[in-house]
């Protein structure tokens, strides 16, 4: 059975063909590769294909199907898509819903909120600051828009991708 | 004789300094705040405080909280690491008061070295160049011309009430002085509604150049040799090393002799450092002084062969330098690295987070101080610097090979990191043949660019990777249905997969 | 010259040699057993070759499918590491043969001091002094009489056909002689059938000390220094320092001669190590040769600032070496120590198994060579060594204090280390002043003996840790149960615990 | 409810008296400790006790009643005993299976089988050969006793504590 995986914006098909241990045959988009894959701790591998030496970092998403691949000097967003997967991207475009929350990338803290619920803001305007680690980081608008609910206050330490405020 | 030092400090550089005061037979005490409980500090140290909430304002900058900590574990001196309190004159004058030795200057060195303008002038009392320009606003035209032609060409005026680069005029040629005289007034005037200016000379292709020094209690002050700290981003610092691919014999022994007399005239004792900035011709204007050890002090201490925590502590101790200014020389090559977390890629936003896996560089000439391990939370509050890296080499050549050998070995997973980055400047030309000044990043942003080195089968090998590890787990969580997809041969993966599991 | 290298090893040499590679921008090839497929010289290399079963016999002492796998992976040199095929002179004749640069010596100088008695004969011939003996068994007493006034008292009298202890005679007075020869005579008779015995310099308190050469293939060659191993265990080195402590300058400049000397004697070229055994009054005679780089060769490096495994790349190069005797230097002091995977306090029981965590020493002055990283299981089959320690300071007695710093952080858990034994040597009032023989450690027992420093509130916070880590355990597994027995704070832990898990 | 435990050879109670988060009340044999205790890897703790530092390794036995708790310089083998591990403490000292069977302490190779099934073996006489890195061991038997079963072949791979022979 083969599966699809999204590579960065490339979308692959992949299939296991045999394996033997750690020896895999493996065709992705009809390309056979022959390797030898080993899990040398948790979620690194050691990758020997035609005997090229490769060690590949994995990072675990915001799911199982998720990963963030580190190999040498590069970074590739990794997504297994399965049926569930299939069906919430599908989902994702119609509702376009991410677009509405205001998000901090990387864990932190409020610093400030320069509006209240029901407020409006102009395109370009702060809506709100995030400090981590000596540096401040501010979220604007890119259109008018009107808050619809904070789900922070100020001094509240958040999580990478947390919903901090949703916009309509 | 200090028994028990009290570390006011955390991460790298507090375990830096615990381990001479380990090597030295003396006893450790670490503070920390809520955030730190499980920092590496608090982990190496014999004894450990808590002293506040996360914020260091709350807690690492708190007089009162460390002091008592001193006292309850019965430190006899504190050393302050960088940052935080290390150049505080009230907490130097503290511990004083409270018959606790602080392993740094006197208070008095601390204060007048830490206001730029009594710096300035104390240092053109002590005959050490600054960079010439006026101290006092010019309000009028003539009086302009007149101190340009005093300073000479090129000179850059700035508005006294300015920032942002408003008022600002680069002048470069006699014929445009009155020109650009009037322009930075009248922009001053109406950005800031005050059109006085100051006059500087520019400095250009500015070299940062720093020299270290070390005095005892005595009166005796040596120097040991320079840092070049030319490679800054946002005048932060991401590369240094020592010797300084521009120096010269001659240069060098004047520019120590200058760093030698800035501390004299502030009577100075302990590690201090002394800021150069360095025109392409060697010329050299003092800077600024830094009161404390520097996160670059490890590339002085490999090349001069010299434990600078430990002259610290035999300073604080009253004890005479055991060298001399002759005694010291420098021997071969060395580089550091700030290894941070944050995201290169991605406009060098911070990447707090959990370690997940760390493989450090190791072997031959590399030395490496860090404080992260595997399971441990960098935390949000502080400093994203995760390590330093430092290596050595007999010559430069072979140190930055080195270097890059080190970095590719260097893995760390759970945060990004700055090790990519710094791959990249490692082999810009104007690094590799060692002509770069302190605008090389803005200079080389299209060598420092993120390169895409992968042809499309090392994609293919991460994306099979990652696909390997998800039929895997599923396989554990769901051993009929993996069986049922994969074929016959997948049974094997039960049997044969790794051993590793605990 | 050299382009790709292939590593006839494996471990922390093997890495050690790669990277030395990798910062001459070498490629490099790894070779593998079954046992070995995750081991890190696999994971480090740019290639890596399969060579066949777990056992050395059937993989890395396979000459035909390492010069294959060099072949199919287009390496044009092989660098054998220590021990393996490095001292094969038959491995580095088929190499030759194959038109691939062995990184070593000739067969010729391997296989010439390959032989013990060969070698004895070859350093006579040169004039290095050598254990003064007989080399013919002798059958007659007025003969052995001549002889051992020949060479003077003390000596050793041993049975020609002998082996453990039987027969052996140490004669220290003159009026011993005859019922020793006679005693040694008759117990050889009674267990070995042959009364012939031979007859050999004693050395008392023996010092085992080494001199690192370098030699091109232009006939210059160089000693970098000697040092000093005489901290053994059955033979087998357990720590290494330089300069000895023994050693005068006087003395260093004769035995480098010496060396030089020996290597001279068979047209050496590569790095070797010319062993000596060495006596409380500095009388010194050749013992081995060994023609390969040696476990111990990084103190080396540090004290005289040189890479030594790029100096046998240039020299396989067919560079000329670029330094002369007079250009190296011995800078500051050196100690080596070998980790073993072995449980010290259980006979040195091996101790194999899974590394569960490994935090290394960092910091200023320390190196750390090793192969093990977390979740590696140390194979069966192969040296039970996990990584050598280096550390370097100004002083042999700063170095100590160094050397137990970085232990006292070097931690590894899954398998039982060498590492506490290596404190207690460090400890030894004999080591720490530096007046050590080769009997140190038989002579040491006392010392060497686990000590008991836990007080009982030690042993009870060592209980109550597994407590809490079982109570932990238990809580996960069964909620309700746990909550019931530990009344009503406990629930904090469910909310309050470790966040660290991913 | 407290436990007992046991470290070495000393048997003590134990019981958690109170907690607050990593704050603990703990006493063993009727003395009480206020530790702080932190996990900070995975079986690594961080302990401090009147504010001393203490870092200590738990590496898990052969069940996870059973550890092998590494301090600074030293190493004690602790058990929690609980009903389950009192009844086969009870059971162990009737029969003393443990004497009748031969294991190498480490994992290793079998090397060598002197004697076959129903064999007779002299007092100090070697049964089996294992080598693990290197090194032989010979286990020798310090009674005549007769083999009883051999559970390996040379060639064998055994693991730590693995049983061998057994004997009567």
């Amino acid at each position: 059975m083969s599966y699809e995986v999204k590579i960065n914006d490339r979308i692959s098909t992949i299939e296991v063909l045999s394996r033997d241990g750690s020896a895999f045959q493996i065709a992705i988009d009809k390309k056979v590769y022959e390797l030898d894959i080993a899990e040398v701790e948790q979620g690194v591998y050691s990758i020997l294909l035609n005997n090229k030496s490769y060690n590949i970092e994995l990072v675990e998403g915001k799911n199982s199907k998720s990963y963030t691949v580190n190999t040498l000097y590069e970074t590739f967003g990794v997504e297994i898509i399965d049926a569930e997967a299939k069906y919430l991207m599908s989902r994702k475009k119609d509702d376009g819903e991410d677009a509405n929350t205001i998000a901090s990338p990387m864990p932190g803290k409020v610093v400030k909120i320069l509006f209240k619920e029901g407020d409006a803001v102009k395109a370009g305007e702060t809506v709100i600051v995030v400090s981590a680690m000596k540096m401040e980081s501010e979220y604007k608008v890119k259109q008018d828009r009107v808050i619809k609910r904070i789900l922070v206050k100020e001094g509240d330490t958040v999580n990478g991708d947390q919903p901090m405020v949703i916009i309509e | 004789m200090i028994k028990k030092v009290l570390v006011a400090n955390r991460g790298e550089i507090a375990i830096r300094v615990m381990r001479s005061c380990r090597e030295m037979g003396l006893q450790t005490v670490a503070v920390y705040s809520e955030a730190d409980r499980k920092s590496m500090h608090v982990r190496y140290a014999d004894d450990a405080y808590p002293i506040g909430p996360a914020p260091s304002a709350d807690s690492y900058l708190r007089m009162d909280r460390i002091l008592e900590a001193a006292k309850l574990s019965g430190a006899d001196a504190i050393h302050p690491g960088y940052g935080f309190l290390s150049e505080n004159a009230r907490f130097a004058e503290l511990c004083q008061q409270e018959g606790i030795i602080f392993i740094g200057p006197s208070p008095y060195a601390i204060s007048t070295m830490g206001d730029k303008i009594t710096a300035r002038k104390t240092m053109i009392a002590a005959g050490v160049p600054v960079v010439p320009g006026t101290t006092e606003p010019i309000r009028d035209i003539k009086k302009a011309i007149q101190v340009i032609k005093e300073i000479g060409l090129p000179v850059m005026i700035k508005a006294s009430a300015g920032g942002g680069g408003k008022g600002m005029r680069l002048v470069k040629h006699e014929e445009d002085i009155v020109n650009a005289v009037s322009g930075a007034r009248s922009e001053a005037k109406s950005a800031f509604g005050d059109d006085a200016v100051y006059i500087e000379k520019y400095i250009q292709s500015p070299h940062h150049i720093e020299f270290q020094i070390l005095g005892d209690q005595h009166g005796n002050i040596v120097h040991l040799f320079e840092r070049e700290c030319s490679v800054q981003r946002r005048h932060q610092k991401v590369v240094e090393e020592t010797p300084s691919p521009i120096m010269t014999p001659k240069v060098r022994m004047e520019m120590g002799a200058a760093a030698v007399a800035a501390a004299k005239a502030v009577n100075y004792y302990g590690a201090g450092t002394i800021e150069f900035i360095v025109d392409d011709n060697l010329n050299y204007y003092f800077l600024e002084m830094n009161t404390r050890l520097q996160v670059e002090h490890p590339i002085t201490e490999r090349v001069v062969g010299v434990d600078l925590v430990k002259q610290q502590i035999n300073i604080a101790n009253g004890l005479p330098l055991a060298f001399k200014q002759e005694d010291l020389r420098q021997f071969g090559h060395a580089i550091e690295v700030r290894i941070y977390a944050e995201d290169p890629d991605n406009n060098f936003m911070p990447s707090p987070g959990i370690i997940k896996h760390i493989t450090e560089p190791l072997g031959l000439g590399v030395r490496h101080d860090g404080y992260a391990y595997v399971g441990y939370e960098i935390p949000i509050y502080y400093d994203p610097m995760i390590s330093k890296l430092i290596v050595w080499a007999e010559t430069r050549q072979e140190a930055i090979a080195r270097l890059k050998r080190a970095l590719y070995a260097y893995k760390i997973t759970g945060v990004k990191t700055s090790i990519p980055y710094l791959h990249r400047i490692l082999e810009v030309p104007d690094f590799v043949e060692g002509r770069y000044t302190t605008h090389f990043i803005e200079e080389n942003q299209e060598y420092l660019q993120p390169r895409v080195n992968c042809t499309d089968s090392c994609m293919d090998v991460a994306a099979i990777t990652a696909f390997v590890d998800y039929i895997t787990k599923l396989e554990k969580l769901q051993p009929d249905k993996a069986h049922k997809h994969l074929g016959n041969n997948w049974k094997d993966l039960g049997r044969k997969r790794s051993v590793l599991r605990y």
